[in-house]
């Protein structure tokens, strides 16, 4: 059996299903229990589990991801909502210096089988802090997995990987296509696995890497410039880290060029990791300069100004022709 | 009153006026004339219109997000007017009825919320602190504040707001220590209205109170009734000349119910009941002030509806003012993120400028 | 002794033995065996050697930073005595008499302190965490595992251990109110031993004492004379059993004295008096209990003079058993990061073997 | 007047005579007022400037920067310390949604003439947090300046237009060779500019891009293979972000080639934004993939683990011949 659901929805079920198949999982957070969640994600969990298994906390992020260690050194398997990425940072402390950390630090005698889902990524007409993509900061961290989904499907089959995950998953939604479209998503769970990429369009004259949100604004581009004769390979990248660096330097080797495009800003983020490995990896395979399109080295605009900082799918599609015809 | 005598260890509430507008404590009655009477009413009553038109607004898609403040005018009003010129205001995103009071102009106001940072330019002189989001973090800016007057040797305060909810953060807790620790003057004012979007009170804290959490930092703490603006005010306004005479921070907690939704976005019918909200609204701060001064012959019919009148017509002005006049600027996004822009930012500034130039 | 009413805010030490070894609480003297009396008084003496010994080793340029624990025997013994096997102990990095209690094995304490992760491995059936370097973090891991107890309906607790300077983190504050909150089956037991490093207790908070802060989170909360091992003992036991029968968390505030150097890098001579360092010596936990021990009979010079040189030569034997035997296999750097290692640290990994094998 | 100070001392001399030239500054954090730090930076400061201006705080990092942005909204310029660069995180949460963004946030009406200054980086055989080089994090923060000195007469010099700065500034200070040599430190106040490197020698073969403590392993690498013939050019980068691109982007329009060495792990690190930015502006002189040598993506280990983690001069020499024979 499959049903149409969006992304809020493949993550309510994937959440749904595995709290069902698994007594040890534990959902907490802010408003995740009785209002189930302020994008509704976790809608419905507190009346099939009952609030010993979903419930809602105290104000307090560094808490919420510390009592989580707590938990899953004890046995459970804690899912905990940030409620919007701009706020994990109080949390800051607790994911790098112990959720990354725990495995390595105990040798082994003590993993975190946990999970911090949060909606990230900007274009909703926020407000301050709540428009965020900073990816690249959890991916400098060793010890921890960040994995993005683009899609219902992924969105389903990577949380229950996420949360079967032996080690703890940053598991971060773009929100800004939490309800954007629907697809298939099949009943029962299945995974897809953490750390491999997904190629949405095979071509060998540019490699496109992208993830979350950005997925549909580069398919969307390309297809702006479909007249154009220009045959471009779109990889999905889905986790940040570790990454499936295969993908796309095998891409690359094929196509000879790549372009990045992400919301986070330029500077420091996950391009400039991608495109060093492709120098690393594909050097002589390169035939123009390996190129990124981001968000800007700034904060992100409040509202009014939002529309200029997320690439758009003409500035990606101009881009991939810059690059193409290089 | 004496803060000092007071003991949140008690439980009991500090008030003044009661829901039907009677004195029920003439002794700490504060001294104000018909002046300053009308005044406070006259800006509780300006708070509410700009909320309601706000709402309207965003109903009517015209404005985004917003946070309103129905309910808890009194507790903003009555503390902001206890606030010096001089003096700071550090708040988090509900304060509205302070604002106002302090001088923040409701261009600013709208601007903001209609999603434009230009909202959180201050005029020269009005002490105010930009809207800040990330919950509770801000009470360190006031502590911060508070320490550099006694640094500089000045005589001003910094007020601190902070939800109930922001109790539970750590930030929370190190403001109050820093403040108590340095002896800076500060005020901490808690608007407890119940619930952090929907989370009760209840699921925050154990503690009887918030006002008592003073205990942990050996300041002094207040529950007031956070709608009876008399006690907001006279509590608040102890407090700071308190921490101006250098005797340290202390710790309000305003007990109130936010009327509406949480912003915009919220549907509080998930998680609360319509005889909450009934029971409350008999506790209204506007109605039981407007009872009061009615009983004393000082408001009228013709002056309130004529003040009503007005404040609408300048509500609709400003918020006209600015609509779809606001978009950001380019180089605004750019330009205030260092003192001088810096090559990087030039670059993709001017890339940006140059793709929208070439058409597409 | 009630925990419940015993109140914090009136600032009195329970106390059970003096420092002249007299009991002057009869009625909560807990009811010891002689065997247990010396096998606490053992662990202490053990506590002792293994500090001493490594202050030596230390000192020889044998051993790298270690943090002494001398003069904080009995809190640490008396609180982790108090714990069952199923009981989870979270410490910081100050509790040498509770691991040991515990279970712990000396040579996995100075294979941390000699510079090596395997310290960190506890043998199967140990309940400890790893110590935690950043402070007051690892009490919101107390937290979690007693919220988990509740939440399997197991009837373990978790016992959190925090140093005086920790109570002034956020993350303190969020432990005990999220522990409150979920009426957690945890302890919260604060070493305060009057620093620091080189900060002193009257710096990190007005507050009189430390266990009144449980008041904010309306838990019970307790000072205690920490050289006092009776006293720590009953005071932990009774929280401990309060919290296995559901009703919730306490905090402890064990009164001591850090009698050496914060770690082997710190000067203490830089931050205090020598006449304060002497008038805590005489407060010491351990001749205070050898006082005890002698007045009751309990204790012979033969025993302690055998168990001194048995102690100092397991000491000895287990330190040597590790010196110069224990730097890290490389793959060990790679291994325990994820269950399954990627291929990027294979790659680093191999590609660092490869530099290693190709000379240079 | 000159005097011979290692890098501490000159820190120390900066504060003094800032603090000296301007009543305004004012330093705090945890140690530092009585006994001066735990590494002496600050030492003898609160004799001289008394306890109002130089103070020993409370144990609580986030409160030492947000009250630090309180004070520099009202008139003072704080200089706060973090005992060590592993134990910035619990103050991460003001450091990214306040310190980086005040300014913008109000357009302008408030800056944060602010500095936090943190030993940072491995190598001194310290406790597990002792050894954290994560300069990238912060760096790719917008709003944030993140300096790194490597000499005693760069510490001072950059320590002092810090503080002169109407913008924070992330000043991390490379605690392994705090003591490791002493310099010729003018007295008396001079700025060395924020977003400039140093070309510390020139050459032709190889543009080496290094900061901190490892500008010192760079040049014993260098002098280990000064018979080799190769004449690389060394540059300090001295500021982290913003970055002085021109500085390598040139260099290596000569060179052709270029490695970056860094101590913190090598994946999304800095090494990465350079080698994109040199695809960027310099692709077509490259003449070998562009090459990272850095910290693995592991956490720092203890110290008997240690050696194996920075890259000593004997790898780098390695690889830079690696490079220059590619
Ligand atoms: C650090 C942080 N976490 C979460 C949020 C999301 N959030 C916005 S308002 C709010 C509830 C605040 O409750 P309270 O402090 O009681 O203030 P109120 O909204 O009632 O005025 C939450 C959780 C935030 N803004 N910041
Ligand atoms: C978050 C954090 N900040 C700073 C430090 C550096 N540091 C190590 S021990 C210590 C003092 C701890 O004092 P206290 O909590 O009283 O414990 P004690 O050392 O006295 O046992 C400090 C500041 C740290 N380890 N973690
Ligand atoms: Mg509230
Ligand atoms: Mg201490």
């Amino acid at each position: 059996m499959a049903n149409t659901l969006n992304i809020v929805q493949a993550i309510n079920q994937a959440l749904m299903e595995e709290m069902e198949n698994d007594e040890t999982v534990v959902v907490y957070g802010e408003d995740v229990g009785l209002e189930g969640g302020v994008f509704r994600a976790t809608v419905d969990l507190q009346k099939k589990f009952g609030k010993e298994r979903v419930f809602d906390s105290p104000l307090a992020e560094s808490a919420i991801a510390g009592t989580a260690v707590g938990m899953a050194i004890n046995g459970l398997k804690p899912v905990v909502e940030m409620q919007f990425s701009g706020f994990v940072y109080p949390a800051f402390n607790q994911i790098i210096s112990h959720i990354a950390r725990m495995r390595n630090r105990s040798r082994g005698r003590y993993n975190l089988p946990m999970v911090i889902r949060t909606p990230y990524g900007g274009g909703i007409r926020a407000l301050e802090h709540h428009s965020e993509s900073l990816e690249a900061v959890f991916a400098h961290i060793p010890g921890l997995k960040v994995v993005i989904p683009s899609t219902p499907y992924d969105a389903k089959g990577l949380l229950i990987a996420a949360i079967r995950d032996p080690d703890p998953v940053l598991f971060w939604e773009p929100k800004r296509i939490y309800r954007a479209f629907k697809q298939e998503v099949p009943e029962g769970a299945y995974e897809i696995p953490i750390g491999k990429a997904k190629i949405l369009q095979e071509g060998d004259d540019i490699t496109i890497v992208t993830w979350g949100a950005m997925v549909r604004d580069v398919q969307k581009a390309v297809d702006l410039i479909k007249d154009e004769g220009i045959r471009p390979e779109i990889i999905d990248l889905r986790t940040i880290s570790p990454m499936d660096r295969d993908s796309f330097v095998e891409s690359v080797k094929k196509t000879g060029r790549i372009l990045v495009v992400h919301e986070a800003p330029k500077s420091f983020g996950t391009g400039a990791e991608i495109i060093s490995i492709v120098n690393e990896k594909a050097f002589l395979y390169l035939e123009a300069p390996p190129t990124r399109l981001t968000g800007f080295d700034t904060t992100f605009p409040l509202p009014r100004g939002e529309k200029h900082y997320i690439p758009s799918p003409e500035r990606i599609a101009k881009t991939i022709v810059d690059v193409v015809r290089y | 009153m004496r803060l000092e005598d007071y003991n949140p260890l008690e439980d009991r509430s500090f008030s003044i006026l009661d829901p039907d507008g009677e004195i029920i404590n003439e002794k700490d009655m504060p001294d104000f004339t018909d002046e300053e009477l009308l005044y406070l009413y006259k800006t509780m009553l300006y708070t509410r219109i700009i909320d309601e038109k706000a709402l309207s607004y965003q109903r009517q898609g015209r404005m985004l997000t917003y946070a309103p403040n129905t309910g808890q005018e009194a507790a903003q009003v009555g503390s902001a007017y206890a606030m010096k010129e001089e003096d700071w205001l550090v708040p988090a995103f509900r304060e509205l009825g302070a604002w106002l009071v302090k001088g923040v102009p409701l261009k600013n106001i709208y601007l903001y919320w209609y999603g434009n940072e230009w909202g959180s330019y201050m005029p020269e002189g009005v002490r105010v602190l930009p809207i800040s989001i990330p919950i509770a973090s801000q009470l360190q800016h006031a502590a911060g504040i508070g320490m550099a007057n006694n640094i500089k040797g000045e005589k001003s305060v910094a007020v601190g707001y902070v939800g109930d909810g922001g109790t539970s953060e750590g930030d929370f807790h190190e403001a109050l220590n820093f403040a108590a620790v340095f002896k800076a003057p500060v005020v901490f004012f808690i608007q407890n209205n119940q619930y952090a979007i929907s989370t009760p009170r209840s699921i925050q804290t154990m503690s009887k109170n918030l006002a008592l959490k003073a205990v942990a930092y050996n300041m002094p703490g207040i529950l007031v009734d956070g709608n009876d603006l008399f006690a907001v005010y006279v509590a608040t306004k102890e407090a700071i000349e308190r921490a101006r005479n250098g005797e340290g921070p202390s710790l309000i907690e305003a007990y109130t119910y936010r009327l509406g939704a949480h912003t915009t976005s919220d549907d509080p019918t998930k998680y609360r009941e319509d005889e909450e909200v009934e029971k409350w609204k008999n506790k209204d701060p506007i109605l039981r002030f407007k009872k009061y001064l009615k009983k004393k012959g000082i408001l009228t019919d013709e002056w309130e509806e004529k003040t009503i009148e007005e404040l609408e017509k300048e509500v609709m002005e400003t918020f006209e003012s600015i609509e779809n006049k606001s978009d950001t600027e380019i180089d605004d996004i750019f330009k205030y993120h260092y003192e001088t822009m810096p090559p990087h930012l030039e670059e993709q500034l001017n890339e940006y400028k140059a793709f929208l130039e070439g058409g597409k």
